[in-house]
């Protein structure tokens, strides 16, 4: 039986170990639901992963060894930096790349081959931005980031979007990966006089600053995008993120019936809650997989043509979870979320809809 | 008669432990002087506060009349004065050849136009020379770590030669060294005293060697000068027999 | 003020848990001349063992148990046996190299035999604050304070008072002599492993209710260890504390007051100045004549 | 004669693939001083480390009061009577003078209550050594770290007794205080072997002489005779005694 | 060099069975094959710097991986602002000589891991600088599209001669560390490192060659960099950071620290086995990777060169062993006349 080859490039080891081994996951729990379901137009799909070490330059050589092995697409990386210059290589050979970063402007270097599996930071800022003026009608907000590309694009994202609401940035804090003293920071914070902080860390240190902020007694509203109000920051932080609000994008703990079906489906299989890497992960495989069936036929060359301006009903795939639709640029328009913490579980207080339903 | 190296009121403290407290002495050009005095009085401390090895806490230090007080080694070394210490201290990894070639290469030329001179700096025949004499010809290739303990004397008490030095002090040069060998080592050293007017100041608990060596005697005890004369003066002086020589 | 103090406490507890660590260390160079590159790890892996040990439905107390066992064991003989013993003799490097792989060697492992998540821990020490001048400090903090202080009195006793201890130093300091003096060298530096793995296991069960268990854990714990061990003074147990509470209290003060994007550069900074005006570090001894 | 203390039978020994010792075989009678004499590198340390167990003998047999030692560990032979003061430095330089003494006896810690009394005379043997009982060893003069592990090595009480070399660094007035001590070990009844460049003093004291070269046992003979023999005092000695 | 090899036929024969493998294998092999190799080329001249640095002389740095960066960003700034290659290497020589001779400092007054920390402590600056200073590194986002340089009409853009172009590279920089480990400075650094204190009473300006030690190790750190840039095309501050410094220590311990050739099968151990292991043991490479370099200083710690060294010492201790036997009059050649 003929294989469709897809080659992925993640982070499994360094400092984006656990963003990209999710990612992985998420991408195999998807291939084994369609070679169980006969495949990709009745050909099994084989997936090996390659690990980036969380290095542009490890990653770069890997996806160079991937389209040596001519992919019919390639899967990540999920951190910003490795993407923009893996895509480059991508976009020279017109291999079509899925991939997991948000950064804003990774669709706007004019690489023609790049397709999103998640908002881009160009999308998400905007309505939390608008969240916090207009409806917290915060004219103070204090930012507290990881000082990294993920953190460091988040951060700028945020800063233009509140500005160009007339909200000033009153306390902007850097902090490290892998930080596990937040004492200094929340001393910072709590000198600010702010009316709400944004929060834009990785899982465990979302959940450290969470237990400083509470142990230091601030009642300020605290915001965050997707990370924030994700399941393992809640487990590890414990009664100190109940209150946390923010933007989803993506979650596993939206009330979806077809989100809750992959929830479960990936704890039957890894036996952890999955995060919204995991589904970036799984969303890039079957976003291939309506690429693909739109052509009819297995063309890596028109796989990008395909997916572009694709849009695709969650009625009729399943496994996109939700609608979505890519536009030119490869990125998507879909709902999200806005979410707060109750009692130790991520309530969905509204859903935004697509920008263009 | 010309000085070379003068001792003015060296001192040396280590907190309160006065290992040196006050020392001073001349030694005169061309001439061999011993150095000697009990264990811990202080003789390996006054080398190393006078050849820059420690700072002296008090006191100064003149080579052919110029002050070199706390003068970095390298600098004396290259102004023509060598010196052994008494642990053994070559370099074990190295082979007894290259042992000798370094002792010899950095007095020749520049830093710059050794780069780009002959990989032995010219001084290779020197070392093979130094290496027959002392008899090791067979061992020139040999690591110096692996020399036995008077070897690794001998190649110490060698190489401090290789530079034609002008003024040598060495610590204990003798101990261990076979009798036979201590013959050719007195003798090589009469021989660079004479034929390169080198100037030694010896530090030796072997009696035979020194009072048959040395032309004056500085005798040390706590710190302090205790006595100074010719060999016999010295073997005769009470106070030495009692702090010092036993009998 | 009430901040200032905030960040004092704070950094003082942080501290605490880099003093442990770095006891571990100062305790490997003085009782075997050896420097462990995978301390870090060392504190990250016992934490694990719990975990399983909980997982298959032990208590806490005999999960504890186990995995001070399991340490002992793993972390201390067979570390000994298996990368210290052929390495012990041929100086720092190779062997720091070979823990640096270590290091890698454990992280990955965890990583890809349990999880590359990270996963709350309970605490042996109850999760409640407590207010100290007018700041807030769990007494998770003061558990591991009180437990840095006990390691570096005991083991400082042990060395200094004791003949074992002696044995142990004298092994590291020059171990031809010690055997031909008849010191048991194998047993001296088995025994040193062994406490080290011990201290090292207490560690974890302390620290990771506030680090949580994941695979990546050691990494910066293990340096900011080592650097406390540094300014402190490499050959003297109790600088161990010195250098703990200094870098705690000085990244807090840092990054409070100079510049966040910095802050980690400025403990670099007293190291710097440390080793440059007292090379010894500040409990430190002068390690030996030169000349 | 009496029986030998210590026999050397064949022993081959060296360092790596290097052979230093090729078949040395000599024995020690019980209860004198033995000197072994000969040029630098001929072997002398070698043999003593082979004996006492940090060099592996690689063919031969030692025996000791009849027992094949061959390969055993210090330990053992410490426990067995021997005791080795080896050549050059040999401290603990980090901890202090006293507990470097100490150190001397953890073979025998539990049956040796008298300890303190033991350093005691090694202190009035080498008072310098009380004076610095509790600095770090590394400070001390070498003379003076000559002297603690001579101190350490008389600690307690062997049967036979290795010293190589005790003279290295020692004023002449405590080499005259070691032999001593040497020859109040042998009116003791202990047997020594005793290295040494400082040759005349020390067969002056001794009964026996072993002249050793390329590794082999060339001579062995009363002490005396060997002394006033003109080819060893010109090979070994630096030529005939001038008195 | 050549009476050197046609003294030993074996190593000849080696030396030529390398350079044709150096030459000739890149054809067979796919862009991949050819990245890794340019890669293995680069952090070998890294790796040789730093085996200056630590194996000749002795210093401890862990903070040649800056040096790497330094080099990367000078080029990367520079060049994607239209410079050519030689520019930022011109300037990268000078800065790192500079930064590491400043750097040798600290090893004037310590040693050993004190040193360590010291070096460590201005490889995380760099990494800070790197990251923070925006103006000029672009921080976190990183630089992208740095060009490859045309030499000689001939674009290196193509990966076969990229590789060729940092193999020429690595061929000079090698050449130029021979020919000083061979000259009377590779003594006096051997000295340094064995016996600074004797070194200094021998005239031995230890100050100055330790510096010396540090500015040429760093500036051969800072040219791997210039030619990394262009081969990765993109950088950010994290390849920099201390994981590289451990990376480039790993390489010269495990290849045998002190020798010549040490760092080239380093670099061999620590760039291309991880990528061969792949191939077999899936996610547990760096496990495998991991337990190898284990295995492989517990079998050998003095690294590969250690133990080839250890192996060809048997017939020079067998010469040795007989020379020593035939020396100097002995009692039994006397008693014989
Ligand atoms: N670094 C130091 N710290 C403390 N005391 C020291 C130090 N160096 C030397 N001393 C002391 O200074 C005294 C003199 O030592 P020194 O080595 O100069 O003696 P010496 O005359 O050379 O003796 P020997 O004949 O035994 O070699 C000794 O008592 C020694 O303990
Ligand atoms: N560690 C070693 N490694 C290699 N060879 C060694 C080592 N130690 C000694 N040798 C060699 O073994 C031979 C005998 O050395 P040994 O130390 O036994 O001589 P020795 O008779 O004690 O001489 P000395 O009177 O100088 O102390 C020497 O030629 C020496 O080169
Ligand atoms: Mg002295
Ligand atoms: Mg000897």
């Amino acid at each position: 039986q003929a294989q469709v080859k897809i080659a992925c490039v993640s982070e499994l080891s360094g400092p984006g170990a656990t963003v990209g081994i999710n990612f992985r996951n998420g991408a195999n729990l998807a291939i084994d639901e369609i070679n169980a379901a006969g495949g990709l137009l009745g050909q099994k799909i084989e997936m090996n992963c390659a690990d980036s070490q969380t290095n542009p330059g490890v990653a770069r050589g890997l996806v160079q060894k991937a389209l040596d092995a001519n992919p019919y697409a390639v899967l990540g990386p999920v951190y910003s930096g490795s993407i923009k210059v893996t895509a480059q290589l991508t976009s020279e050979s017109g291999v079509t790349n899925v991939i997991g970063g948000e950064a804003a402007e990774l669709t706007q270097m004019g690489l023609k081959t790049l397709i999103r599996t998640s908002f881009g930071q160009q999308i998400s800022m905007p309505k939390l931005a608008a969240y916090m003026a207009d409806d917290l009608k915060a004219k103070n907000v204090a930012v507290i980031w990881v000082n990294n590309d993920f953190g460091k694009g988040g951060r700028d994202g945020i800063t233009k979007e509140l500005k160009a609401r007339g909200v000033t940035i009153s306390a902007d804090i850097s902090t490290e990966a892998a930080q596990v003293d937040f004492a200094a920071d929340v001393a910072k914070l709590k000198q600010a006089e702010v009316d709400a902080v944004f929060i834009y860390l990785h899982e465990e240190e979302s959940a450290r600053i969470l237990k400083e902020i509470q142990k230091q007694g601030i009642k300020k509203p605290l915001i965050g995008e997707t990370t924030l109000l994700n399941q393992k920051v809640i487990e590890l932080a414990g009664d100190a993120a109940n209150g946390v609000r923010g933007h989803v994008g993506l979650t596993a703990d939206a009330p979806i019936p077809s989100i809750e079906a992959y929830r479960h489906k990936f704890m039957a299989k890894y036996n952890y809650v999955p995060d919204h890497n995991s589904m970036k992960g799984y969303l890039g495989i079957y976003t291939i997989k309506a690429g693909t069936q739109k052509m009819g036929k297995l063309d890596p060359k028109g796989l990008t043509a395909a997916l572009k301006g694709l849009s695709v009903k969650a009625a009729d795939e399943p496994g996109m979870l939700m609608d979505v639709s890519i536009d030119q640029n490869g990125d998507l328009d879909r709902i999200g979320f806005l979410a707060e913490v109750q009692n130790g579980t991520t309530v969905i207080t509204k859903t935004l809809p697509a920008l263009k339903p | 008669m010309t000085k070379v190296l003068e001792i003015h009121g060296i001192k040396k403290h280590f907190g309160g432990i006065r290992a040196v407290d006050g020392v001073s002495f001349d030694v005169n050009k061309g001439e061999i002087l011993g150095l000697i005095g009990p264990n811990g009085c202080g003789k390996s401390t006054l080398f190393n506060a006078v050849l820059g090895q420690l700072e002296p806490t008090a006191g100064r230090v003149m080579l052919d009349g110029h002050d070199i007080t706390g003068m970095r080694p390298a600098r004396l070394s290259r102004l023509g004065v060598s010196r052994t210490f008494q642990l053994l201290q070559v370099f074990p990894e190295m082979s007894v050849r290259e042992n000798l070639i370094l002792a010899g290469q950095e007095h020749r030329g520049t830093m710059v136009s050794r780069l780009f001179g002959p990989r032995d700096a010219g001084l290779g025949e020197a070392a093979d020379r130094m290496i027959a004499f002392f008899k090791m010809s067979h061992l020139a290739g040999e690591k110096a770590g692996g020399l036995s303990y008077g070897q690794q004397k001998l190649l110490d008490a060698a190489m401090a030669f290789m530079a034609g030095p002008r003024l040598v002090l060495l610590d204990e040069p003798a101990g261990g060294v076979n009798l036979t060998m201590l013959g050719a080592l007195k003798e090589r050293l009469r021989a660079i005293n004479s034929e390169l007017g080198a100037t030694f100041v010896v530090i030796e608990h072997n009696m035979e060697f020194v009072m048959s060596l040395c032309q004056r005697v500085v005798v040390m005890a706590e710190g302090r000068v205790l006595a100074i004369g010719t060999p016999a003066e010295i073997r005769a002086n009470p106070a030495v027999i009692d702090a010092y020589l036993g009998h | 003020m009430s901040t200032f103090s905030t960040l004092i406490v704070g950094g003082l507890a942080t501290g605490a848990i880099y003093a442990v660590v770095a006891i571990g260390f100062a305790l490997l160079w003085q009782a075997s001349q050896t420097i462990n590159f995978a301390q870090g790890e060392f504190v990250m892996l016992p934490a694990f063992f719990a975990l399983i040990a909980m997982g298959m439905g032990a208590p806490y107390w005999l999960a504890a148990l186990v995995t001070i066992g399991m340490s002992v064991v793993i972390l201390g003989a067979m570390f000994k046996q298996m990368l210290v013993d052929p390495m012990i003799k041929h100086g720092v490097l190779p062997m720091a190299i070979a823990t640096m792989a270590l290091a890698i060697f454990m992280k990955e492992s965890v990583k890809d035999l349990y999880s590359a998540e990270a996963y709350p821990f309970p605490s042996l020490v109850p999760d409640r604050n407590l207010a100290i001048l007018g700041a807030n400090i769990s007494l998770q903090h003061i558990g591991i304070i009180v437990t840095a202080i006990g390691a570096i009195i005991g083991l400082t006793l042990l060395l200094e008072r004791t003949s074992i201890g002696r044995q142990m130093q004298a092994t590291a300091q020059n171990p031809t002599v010690a055997r031909l003096l008849g010191i048991p060298v194998e047993r001296m530096i088995l025994l040193t492993f062994v406490i080290n793995a011990v201290l090292v296991s207490i560690a974890s069960l302390l620290v990771t209710p506030i680090y949580l268990a994941k695979f990546s854990s050691g990494e910066t714990l293990g340096l900011a260890a080592f650097i406390a061990a540094i300014i402190g003074g490499f050959n003297q147990l109790r600088g161990a504390i010195i250098g703990g509470f200094l870098l705690g209290v000085v990244d807090n003060l840092a990054a409070a007051y100079i510049s966040t994007q910095y802050r980690s550069a400025v403990p670099l900074f007293i190291l710097i100045a440390v080793i440059l005006f007292r090379p010894h570090g500040i409990a430190g001894r002068k390690e030996e004549r030169t000349v | 004669m009496s029986e030998p203390v210590l026999a050397l039978e064949n022993v081959t020994a060296g360092y790596g693939r290097m052979t230093i010792l090729n078949g040395t075989t000599f024995s020690v009678p019980r209860g004198g001083i033995t000197t072994v004499i000969g040029p630098n590198g001929a072997g002398k340390s070698t043999v003593f480390k082979t004996i006492f167990g940090m060099l592996p003998a690689r063919a031969g047999r030692i025996g000791f009061e009849g027992r094949d030692i061959t390969n055993l560990p210090p330990r053992d032979l410490l426990a067995a009577g021997i005791c080795y003061i080896p050549q050059g430095r040999n401290i603990f330089p980090q901890l202090s003078v006293r507990h470097n003494i100490e150190l001397g006896a953890v073979t025998a810690a539990r049956r040796l209550d008298d300890l303190p009394r033991r350093i005691e005379r090694a202190f009035e043997r080498f008072p310098a050594l009380r004076e610095k009982a509790s600095v770090q060893a590394s400070t001390l003069s070498g003379g003076q770290q000559k002297q603690l592990e001579i101190a350490r090595g008389l600690l307690l009480d062997p049967k036979l007794i290795l010293i190589d070399e005790p003279s290295i660094g020692l004023s002449p007035k405590l080499v005259q205080e070691t032999f001593a001590a040497l020859q109040e070990l042998r009116a003791a009844g202990v047997t020594i072997l005793l290295i040494e460049q400082n040759a005349r003093s020390a067969l002056e004291i001794s009964d026996h002489a072993l002249v050793l070269e390329l590794g082999q046992a060339r001579i062995f003979g009363p002490a005396k005779e060997i002394l006033h023999d003109p080819r060893v005092a010109e090979l070994f000695l630096g030529g005939l005694a001038h008195d | 060099m050549i009476a050197l090899l046609r003294s030993r036929p074996a190593a000849c024969a080696l030396a030529i069975g390398v350079a044709c493998i150096l030459l000739f294998l890149p054809l067979t092999l796919s862009r991949f094959g050819n990245y890794m190799l340019a890669m293995w080329a680069v952090m070998t001249i890294a790796a040789m710097g730093l085996n200056l640095t630590l194996g000749y002389a002795g210093q401890v740095s862990l903070a040649q991986g800056a040096f790497v960066g330094i080099g990367a960003y000078a080029t990367a700034i520079m060049t994607v602002n239209g410079w050519p290659l030689y520019a930022p290497l011109l300037l990268t020589v000078a800065l790192c000589f500079a930064i590491g001779w400043l750097l040798g400092y600290p090893a004037l007054r310590v040693q050993h891991h004190y040193l360590a920390f010291v070096t460590l402590s201005f490889a995380t600056l760099a990494y800070l600088v790197f990251r923070n200073e925006e103006w000029l590194t672009k921080g976190t986002y990183g630089i992208f599209g740095i060009p490859r340089p045309t030499l000689f009409g001939v674009s290196l853009k193509h990966h076969l001669n990229f590789y060729y172009f940092s193999l020429a590279w690595l061929v000079i920089c090698a050449g130029l560390m021979l020919w000083l480990v061979n000259s009377p400075w590779g003594r006096a650094f051997t000295a340094l490192r064995e016996n600074p204190a004797r070194a200094q009473s021998l005239g031995v300006d230890t100050r100055r060659y330790t510096l010396m030690a540090f500015a040429i190790g760093s500036t051969m750190g800072g040219v791997a960099g210039v030619l990394y840039a262009p081969l990765v095309e993109f950088i950010d501050p994290n390849p920099f950071g201390l994981p590289l410094s451990f990376s480039l220590l790993l390489m010269v311990i495990v290849g045998g620290s002190g020798y010549f050739l040490g760092p080239a099968l380093g670099a061999l151990i620590a760039v291309l086995l991880p990528e061969w292991l792949r191939d077999y043991t899936q996610g547990y490479y760096l496990i495998a990777y991991a337990l190898l370099v284990m295995v492989l200083l517990i079998y050998s710690p003095s690294g590969i060169l250690g133990w080839v060294e250890r192996r060809t010492a048997d017939a020079r201790t067998r010469r040795a062993s007989l020379a020593r036997q035939a020396a100097v009059p002995t009692y039994d050649a006397g008693s014989a006349s």
